[in-house]
């Protein structure tokens, strides 16, 4: 809780000419910066509980029925499934060098980076919807036409609840996430950022982060269950 | 007053390593090792998530605020785990010597959990 | 009292329609939080009325077995989500956090504002449930009931309750980097009233645990509206599985609905011993400790759920441990007023009514925790008195003496001090006439939500719903007399209370941007030993 | 007028009385503590009062002695608190090893009891007083939750598994039975009683009303009519394992794991066979989830457990005392 009482470094009287970009309630750029900062970090913890309730369901289901989760587990593509992680990450990286240009106040090279992460978080959604098609056709979707041959129906009509809930809802998050940096790019075109305040830049950054990080937990959890065959 | 500017060398070096990681994690999911696959995977993705905290989101060059928030975040996502299962995984205890504990459905007794290659096509 | 010349304030700066509802003010959003919750409070009390007068007899005459359902449901639904959780930390926390911080607004007015909205639509969603039909699962949404067997408008409700969340999430995280980043100069934590402690361990609880409610009432919406199966016992899930998900959150949720009154209180009791709060730093942490322990706990609500005797044995010693600082609490504002001078205006006995109440309510928790008592008494009246005791003699007596004690500083005008001494009074009174009798209930055996009861439980129910009416002459004084302050009351002055802390400092009603100048804070919180008073 | 109010309810069991005293001891320290600091406030507020909004108050800011003692003063009490109150509910969880086994099934408004020698029963239960009884539930819909207000104990009735509360009542009479879990529209009208009854009233009862034989033998028909006996031969050869004293045994699966034979196992088998695959059979056989109503599964497992002493079921009358000593399988709560 040591955090700088020196927010108000300046005495608030003699500030140099009142800066475009800071908002009439902070007394700095530099604590408007680190207001928000911490006010996407605290988002991000209410997401990491968001996700947190279904790994629970998850994590109990695993342990109640390990042989539906291996079963149902064996019927996703694991190709797709490592193909789309390294997409993730991919986009991850493409996103980490957006804010660094946009800190180096890079306009044009901000531009392109955050284009390209978009570009990789389509090619990611599109190749979801190819395997939300194959589920479909497969009548893997929870519900009344809901068909899994063999003794473990049930429990794996639970595994493709989660599955869909926990993927349906990252991919609402990647959406949103698309909406977020097509306006950062926007505005980055406009030239609106400078070195000294790129903060949207920074806050979509630690977004999507946490996007991927997301999909890094729900990779191996979803695809790799018991690919060795422990639960025959 | 930009924030820390890291080289783009740490970005390749996390980047690489990522991807190592994700390979080595389907790599890891093809060998049998019972019921430690569940928990090598996390851990696998446990460290990969570290990875872009620290360093592609800045957290290792952030107020130990950042941090503090950070490992709060996780630390009640590990009470929401953990707590739950200390009901679900103590429900197939025998309550008394005699007794034959178990659910209708769930985790038998702690036997539950020993490992042991299943010999497939075993039975007549 | 000099009369204040027409000076430009926070209310008359602006009057357009436009200038409140976009208002990006955090004073004119607490304002319009007071009115949807007030709103909402008359409505969950219509319910309760009706309840109480259903239950005065044991046969089901009043009404229909299946409305009464629907009437205690949305009772808990209104109160819970609309009433409790954002009374304090939305009105009284938006109006004198950036106030007592020294700040011109919290952290992000806008988001504030949005906050403001997502709650009103989350408000409408559960009235036109309310309205088309209703919904009769209980507050607490249990599966498979509310999955499967319920045929009433459970996917707006809960889809209203998951909007409703978000307000309660963003408002805990706009406090909490209000709190960090916004703090006047020489503010230190040890320095900041202990107001802005309790809000701070309320968005704590309200940023973990919120988004756990969130997952749950959207999985429970889908697993509704598209039959997935993720709690349905038939496909082998475990409807208990909901029951821990729900949990984890409502019981933190019962302490962000006690945290913020129980700081209003620390505040009242200080103002009103004109005398340093006793024990500053224990009471602060214990806001902490019970923000942290209490998402320990939750499975107290499952001891007969059929959760496995040891995990039952671990929730219940953790149970009595978080217990502890709600003690600590009691027994410093008690000390406090040890050799105070003690100056007994309405909002002080409005303190010391909760004080009476709280206790109660805080003792019966060891009932419900001791585990061979709990099998008992689970589901039963003594639970429902219990948790009324905190939520109702707690957290709303706590609301209402924040509310006397800031209502100057909010409307500039003074209240009748005798009225609301009197409400005090008979609320103090109808509430004991109403729960009491309900723990005697709860413990021969009398099941909640019973639309019909045996007959030899009538006596203590007539009690009960006698102690109610009395309850609700009581609230409705409390509006008659606050609304004709603002018509009638005299000019209230800049601090009538001769209180310290930083909102005392600025005018009342508060310019648009709060402080003229910057203030800068020299001393402690509370230090009224070492100030001479000056008389404005 | 209050003369006719009682504080507690009826102790018409062993545990009653033991539930009452910690009660009584809980309510005790609670109102000690209750009445001591509301006399302080009260006190205070009485002795420091003063109109003269000017005065303060002394210059005290805390002392850690005090702020140490109530607070591990206090957690010490509820320490014992939670110790007794910790034994009374393990003696409420743990029946004796000799109860009368009752099964009973919650559905929508009722509740059906099923005693061993064939009685059924609906919101009424007949058990003789001085003997333990073992009450074994489940719910065919929603959550329901059995409750019995004299004898102070209560479990929640949750579709897809086994709950049990038992009880020893002390007292002749009739006493209530609550469904304590709200389940809907009547959710109060499922309600019940419980009549204690002296050993030779209920042996009356029991013979007055029996109807088709015992439960274990209405289990072998069912067993016969599902074709069951067809896979689950008595010698074991036939595709599934033969059933013949496998009860209260345990059972290894092809998981590795090793289980405990109990009515939950069995229940289970007979709606998802393949949850616990028994090591060495191939997972032939068919679920029967919504061909079996709870009660007829209850039929089969009491089957199965008669057939843990001798080779076909015979009524209790007919059965000889029970020789060995079964191990009473007890739902873990």
């Amino acid at each position: 809780m040591s955090d700088a009482i020196a927010a108000h470094a300046g005495s608030p009287g003699a500030h140099a000419a009142h800066h475009s970009d800071l908002q009439h309630h902070f007394d700095s750029l530099e604590q408007q910066h680190e207001a928000a900062t911490l006010g996407m970090w605290l988002f991000l913890i209410t997401e990491v509980l968001f996700f947190g309730g279904l790994f629970l369901a998850y994590t109990l289901y695993r342990i109640w029925y390990p042989v539906a989760w291996a079963e149902a587990s064996r019927e996703l593509d694991i190709v797709l499934g490592a193909f789309n992680t390294a997409v993730l990450i991919g986009s991850s990286l493409t996103m980490a060098f957006a804010v660094r240009a946009a800190q180096t106040g890079k306009q044009r090279a901000t531009v392109v980076w955050i284009l390209l992460t978009m570009a990789l978080g389509l090619v990611f959604l599109i190749v979801k919807y190819f395997e939300y098609k194959e589920k479909f056709e497969h009548h893997h979707v929870p519900g009344p036409n809901f068909a899994f041959e063999g003794p473990q129906a049930g429990p794996a009509q639970i595994y493709f609840s989660l599955y869909f809930l926990m993927t349906g809802l990252h991919a609402t998050h990647m959406i949103i996430g698309f909406v977020i940096m097509a306006v950062i790019a926007w505005m980055a075109h406009k030239k609106r950022f400078t070195p000294e305040w790129y903060t949207p830049v920074e806050i979509s950054g630690l977004y999507w982060h946490f996007v991927d990080i997301v999909w890094i937990f729900l990779f191996p959890l979803l695809y790799l269950v018991d690919r060795a065959g422990h639960f025959a | 007053m930009a924030g820390h500017i890291s080289p783009k060398s740490t970005y390749y070096a996390i980047f690489g390593a990522l991807m190592v990681l994700t390979a080595v994690t389907v790599a890891v999911a093809f060998v049998n090792l019972g019921s430690f696959n569940f928990p090598v995977a996390i851990g696998i993705a446990v460290t990969k998530a570290t990875l872009v905290i620290l360093f592609f989101m800045h957290a290792k060059y952030s107020s130990t605020l950042t941090k503090m928030f950070v490992g709060t975040a996780f630390f009640f996502l590990f009470i929401l785990l953990t707590l739950s299962l200390t009901d679900y995984l103590s429900r197939g205890f025998k309550t008394y010597e005699g007794g034959a504990g178990g659910a209708g459905y769930g985790v038998r007794s702690e036997s539950s959990m020993q490992s042991r290659p299943a010999t497939a096509g075993e039975g007549h | 009292m000099t009369v204040a010349a027409p000076r430009v304030t926070y209310l008359n700066h602006e009057h357009t329609v436009a200038s409140w509802l976009l208002t990006k003010d955090h004073k004119r959003i607490g304002i319009m939080y007071l009115l949807v919750v007030t709103f909402a409070f008359f409505l969950g009390g219509l319910f309760a009325s009706m309840i109480r007068i259903e239950l005065a007899t044991p046969a089901g005459d009043l009404v229909s077995a299946d409305t009464y359902n629907k009437l205690f449901t949305m009772h808990g639904v209104a109160m819970v989500f609309f009433v409790l959780i954002p009374a304090v930390p939305a009105i009284l926390g938006n109006f004198v956090l950036p106030l007592q911080l020294g700040a011109k607004d919290v952290a992000f007015p806008k988001l504030n504002l949005l906050s403001w909205y997502v709650f009103v639509i989350g408000f409408l969603f559960t009235v036109y449930a309310m309205v088309s039909g209703g919904v009769d699962t209980g507050w607490t949404f249990y599966t498979p009931y509310s999955s499967r067997a319920s045929n009433t408008i459970v996917v707006a409700t809960g889809l209203g309750v998951f909007i409703t969340g978000f307000s309660s999430i963003l408002t805990g995280l706009n406090f909490m980097v209000t709190i960090h980043r916004m703090r006047a100069p020489g503010l230190t934590w040890f320095r900041l009233p202990l107001f802005v402690w309790a809000i701070y361990a309320t968005s704590l609880v309200q940023i973990l645990g919120t988004p756990v409610i969130a997952i749950t009432t959207l999985a429970l919406a889908i697993e509704r509206f598209l039959h997935f199966g993720i709690f349905d016992p038939v496909l082998g899930g475990d409807p208990v599985l909901f029951q821990h998900m729900f949990w984890f959150y409502s019981h933190p949720a019962v302490y962000i609905m006690i945290l913020p009154p129980m700081g209003a209180i620390s505040e009242v009791i200080a103002a009103f011993s004109r005398k340093s709060i006793f024990g500053y730093s224990f009471v602060a942490f214990s806001s902490l400790a019970i923000a942290v322990f209490g998402f320990l706990v939750w499975a107290h609500h499952l001891f007969v759920s059929g959760i496995s005797v040891y995990s039952a044995l671990v929730f219940s010693l953790l149970t009595y441990a978080v217990a502890i600082p709600s003690a600590v609490k009691t027994f410093n504002w008690a000390a406090t007023m040890y050799r105070g001078a003690i100056w007994l205006k309405a909002p002080m006995i409005w303190a010391i009514a909760f004080l009476g109440l709280f206790l109660v309510g805080g003792l019966t928790g060891l009932f419900t925790a001791a585990l061979g008592v709990d099998v008992h008494i689970h589901d039963t009246y003594f639970v429902v008195a219990h948790f009324h005791f905190i939520m109702v003699g707690g957290a709303i007596m706590g609301y209402f003496a924040g509310l006397h004690y800031w209502w100057p500083k909010i409307t500039g005008k003074m209240y009748s001090d005798i009225w609301a001494k009197v409400a005090a009074i008979i609320v103090f009174v109808g509430f004991n006439l109403t729960f009491g009798p309900q723990f005697i209930l709860g413990y021969l055996g009398m099941p909640r939500r019973y639309h019909v009861y045996p007959p030899e439980f009538q006596v203590l129910n007539v009690l009960s719903s006698a102690g109610a009416s009395i309850l609700a002459v009581g609230y409705i004084l409390i509006a008659i007399y606050l609304v004709a302050s603002i018509f009638w009351g005299e000019e209230a002055g800049d601090n009538p209370w001769h209180a310290t802390g930083l909102e005392w400092t600025t005018q009342s009603p508060p310019l648009p941007h709060n402080f003229a100048t910057q203030p800068v804070v020299t001393e402690d919180a509370y230090e009224y030993s070492k100030r001479e008073i000056k008389v404005v | 007028m209050f003369a006719g109010i009682p504080l507690l309810p009826e102790q018409a069991s062993t545990l009653a009385a033991d539930v009452d005293a910690l009660y009584l001891f809980i309510v005790a320290v609670t109102a000690f503590f209750g009445i001591l600091t509301t006399v302080v406030v009260i006190y205070f507020a009485a002795k420091y009062r003063t109109d003269d909004p000017l005065k303060v108050g002394a210059r005290i800011h805390g002392s850690i002695p005090l702020e140490l003692a109530w607070s591990i003063i206090p957690f010490l009490i509820t320490l014992v608190i939670f110790a007794w109150a910790s034994s009374v509910f393990f003696d409420l969880q743990r029946p004796p090893d000799q109860t009368l086994e009752i099964y009973a099934t919650g559905k929508r408004w009722m509740w059906k009891f099923q005693h061993l020698d064939g009685q059924n029963e609906i919101n009424e239960l007949h058990v003789p007083v001085g003997r333990p009884v073992k009450v074994t539930f489940t719910s065919e819909d929603v959550i329901h939750s059995m409750y019995f207000p004299a004898f102070r104990t209560k479990a929640d009735a949750i579709p897809g598994r086994y709950s049990s509360v038992w009880f020893s009542a002390t007292k002749v009479g009739e006493y209530h039975l609550f469904c304590a879990e709200y389940c809907g529209t009547n959710h109060s009208g499922m309600v019940g009683r419980v009549v204690v009854m002296e050993p030779t009233a209920y042996e009356m009862w029991l013979t007055g009303n029996v109807s088709g034989g015992s439960l274990a033998q209405r289990g072998e028909r069912l067993f016969s009519d599902l074709a069951c006996n067809t896979c689950h031969l008595s010698d074991g050869r036939g595709r599934g394992p033969s059933l013949a004293r496998k009860f209260g045994a345990s059972e290894k699966l092809t998981s590795g794991t090793t289980v405990a034979i109990d009515e939950a196992y069995v229940r289970e088998s007979i709606l998802m066979p393949q949850a616990k695959l028994v090591d060495g059979y191939q997972p032939l056989m068919p679920t029967f989830q919504g061909l079996v109503s709870e009660e007829n599964v209850m039929a089969l497992v009491e089957y199965v457990k008669s057939l843990r002493t001798q080779d076909t079921a015979v009524s209790r009358a007919e059965a000889p005392e029970e020789p060995a000593k079964p191990t009473a399988p007890q739902e873990n709560r």
